[in-house]
């Protein structure tokens, strides 16, 4: 599959997870695509973690402002109704549980829920930023990924890569497939468009216990 | 942001069962959110763990309640106004729990910021000292105080918009910001109510995500 | 002495120990009366606890501001320039060392620097409001009492009620003495405009260094 | 409230030795003080230790204090987009402290409130727990984390009061508030200066008790 309509996917599926009201923060990349494809009706408010809540659309050309980024250094705007804060607030937001859904990328996420998504050691270590803190407070944690990184499977056994947070991660979503992370292990609730439960396992290490209700992902 | 968040003070006293933990903003009363608590006393809820800085004065605010033996435990840092308090702590009617003020200030803040715990100096030495761990750091002892929680926080803006946006007014404010993120449920009565966007996004105080619901307060 | 006019003396020297710029927190009741004697020249920044900086005189009678009082109740002004916060804010202000000096009555006060003054078991337990932390976070912490009460010594060998801190106390202004803190015990640094240093003893149960330098109090 | 808080650029940065750690604020650039930061380029201020969010990019804020190897240490939350930094730590002429966002910032907090650290589940199962106190609290474990201080603090505000009252704007505000607090002299540069009493007290961010100086910036 292409690359940026296994990517367009991901998001539209993601964006179906959340739900009218939801505090929302989306990491940088692919998980900012999520807000393009929330459905109608649907009101999400949008935390971000440089600081405030109601981020809305990147700045039209021309139209930037100088003191209003995103987490990721993009000119943005804010909703009506939205509020600043300083830094030591925007994390008591994110650690204190008042993020419901945060959006994540991950390098690796394992059976037990474990991510890896801020370093290679002695290739990128750019720091966790606020990734550390997302993937602990919020009420649930979304990956949102592609399936494989170069042909190789990034749902794994166990993750070995230093970890973002052990145990935090609560649902995966890729172009192939909807998996939520249990207690007893990964279950495969959805298949991607174009996916079997074959193709599924074949680019997954971790083992995959099938849902009853398996079904096709609706995007 | 499509919640209808406004509610009669009936509804919101509905929210408020026998039993219950309640935090209450204000200090001797000012900045207290009367409206709510006159219909807590009409509609006699009782058995309640109240938290809040003080019992204001025996006709004054959540000083009422005391008054009309709605409150269980008292968890403070002052009493010494409302001499009932005194009387039903003395008489064993009324559990009372004195807390320094900074700590019960921190210890609120802690339970919304989703910290385990902080570390301070004061109490160091007294009364305050008793059943807390005690962590030395750097030849200094600190005590261990834990989050405060409840399951509601009845607060006081000066105004408020529909997204529960927060602006409080001089010393009005005290307790009430911080304890509209230690709890389940948030209720703010706001003395004015206003449109979305007619608060600055920089003068928001508490941001709309902590507040359920608003009642139209009096002034 | 008439205990206006030592209650003047003990506002009026107190008042020479602060600098300006100082950050202060005077406490209720005779420390209160120290904002009356500040020389000319001197510009103090008044904390109030409850949540502002810049506290100004009591309100004209007609003038009180519903939402503006001092940590004793009082409606209160403040000064051009002054600033409101939450109350987590405001002790963070106190226990972080950002006050300069705080004035506060005392029960009793001992040869190791304790301070009691918040509780007399069985008899009077308002609880200690913000004085733990005050007294713990204040760079400088100054007693303002009358030497004695009801004839008996309050400055003792060693306190018997309940502290508020321990160690904590800098230097003891009475309307008979200047007396400091030191590591080698209580030091008089100076005698009240009445006083000898007979009468001094003959009132203080701790053991007194006389300093070389001892003064007179000038007021 | 009398001393003169306005001094020239080079006379803020004359307080800014070789060696001392400095605390600035920003967000990738985004509420930096840059007048300050070019000032100090041009000055050559060596072996600096830097506690900041980031270190922006190459030829923007923060940045340039790493190009302009002036920094010994880095302590920050991330670093990606500044590959500078990146490459000095991998070739071992700088020394960088990764620190979760939300961690840096109850650190610097807690260094301005005056505890002795907080508890965090934040880095829980990841290499941040290396060489940290866990304690557990019914059942969950916490990283004891501890205060984080400075010399200095060089922050940014967009509008200030010869009183040091800070206001700041948008996405500006992030880590300047809680650095304010926690270093022992604090330089803000503002975009505009006005007089005492043209910010409403309700509306002051950092209260002018914690500015030291104000440098009068370019925009």
């Amino acid at each position: 599959m292409d690359k940026q309509r296994a990517r367009e996917i991901i998001a539209k599926r993601v964006a179906k997870e959340l739900k009218d009201g939801d505090v929302v923060n989306l990491g940088i990349g692919l998980p900012t695509m999520v807000a393009n494809y929330i459905p109608d009706g649907i009101d999400i408010i949008l935390q971000s973690e440089n600081g405030f809540i109601g981020l809305g659309p990147v700045s039209k050309s021309g139209e930037e402002d100088k003191d209003l980024i995103n987490a990721g250094g993009q000119p943005v705007t804010i909703k009506p109704g939205g509020a600043f804060f300083d830094s030591a607030t925007s994390f008591a937001i994110i650690r204190g549980g008042h993020v419901d859904a945060t959006v994540l990328g991950a390098l690796q996420v394992d059976e037990k829920g474990n991510l890896a998504n801020w370093m290679i050691p002695g290739k990128m270590v750019p720091g966790m930023g606020g990734a550390m803190d997302l993937v602990v407070g919020a009420k649930k944690v979304i990956i949102a990924m592609e399936h494989t990184a170069k042909g190789k499977p990034k749902i794994l056994k166990e993750c070995t890569l230093p970890l973002t947070a052990a145990g935090q991660v609560n649902l995966i979503i890729t172009e192939m497939a909807v998996i939520e992370v249990t207690e007893r292990g990964l279950v495969l609730k959805e298949l991607g468009p174009e996916a079997t439960i074959e193709d599924v396992k074949a680019n997954t290490e971790a083992d995959l216990i099938i849902a009853d209700d398996l079904k096709k992902m609706e995007i | 942001m499509s919640k209808n968040k406004l509610i009669s003070v009936e509804q919101a006293v509905d929210y408020i069962k026998d039993g219950m933990t309640v935090m209450i903003g204000g200090f001797l009363g000012v900045g207290s959110p009367n409206k709510i608590i006159d219909a807590l006393v009409k509609k006699g809820v009782k058995d309640l763990t109240l938290i809040a800085n003080d019992t204001a004065f025996p006709e004054v605010a959540i000083g009422k309640l005391i008054v009309n033996k709605q409150i269980k435990k008292v968890i403070a840092s002052h009493i010494g106004t409302n001499k009932e308090t005194g009387r039903q702590m003395t008489e064993g009617e009324t559990e009372v729990e004195l807390i320094p003020q900074g700590t019960l200030a921190e210890r609120i803040r802690a339970a919304g910021a989703g910290l385990g715990g902080i570390l301070t100096p004061t109490g160091i030495g007294t009364v305050v000292e008793e059943g807390k761990r005690k962590i030395e750091i750097d030849g200094k002892e600190y005590l261990l105080e834990l989050p405060l929680k409840a399951d509601i926080a009845l607060i006081k803006g000066a105004k408020v918009d529909k997204n529960g946006n927060v602006y409080y007014r001089n010393s009005a404010r005290n307790f009430n910001p911080i304890m509209a993120m230690a709890a389940d449920l948030v209720i703010v009565e706001a003395e004015e109510i206003v449109e979305i966007g007619e608060i600055d996004p920089n003068e928001v105080i508490t941001p709309g995500i902590f507040v359920d619901y608003i009642v139209r307060g009096d002034e």
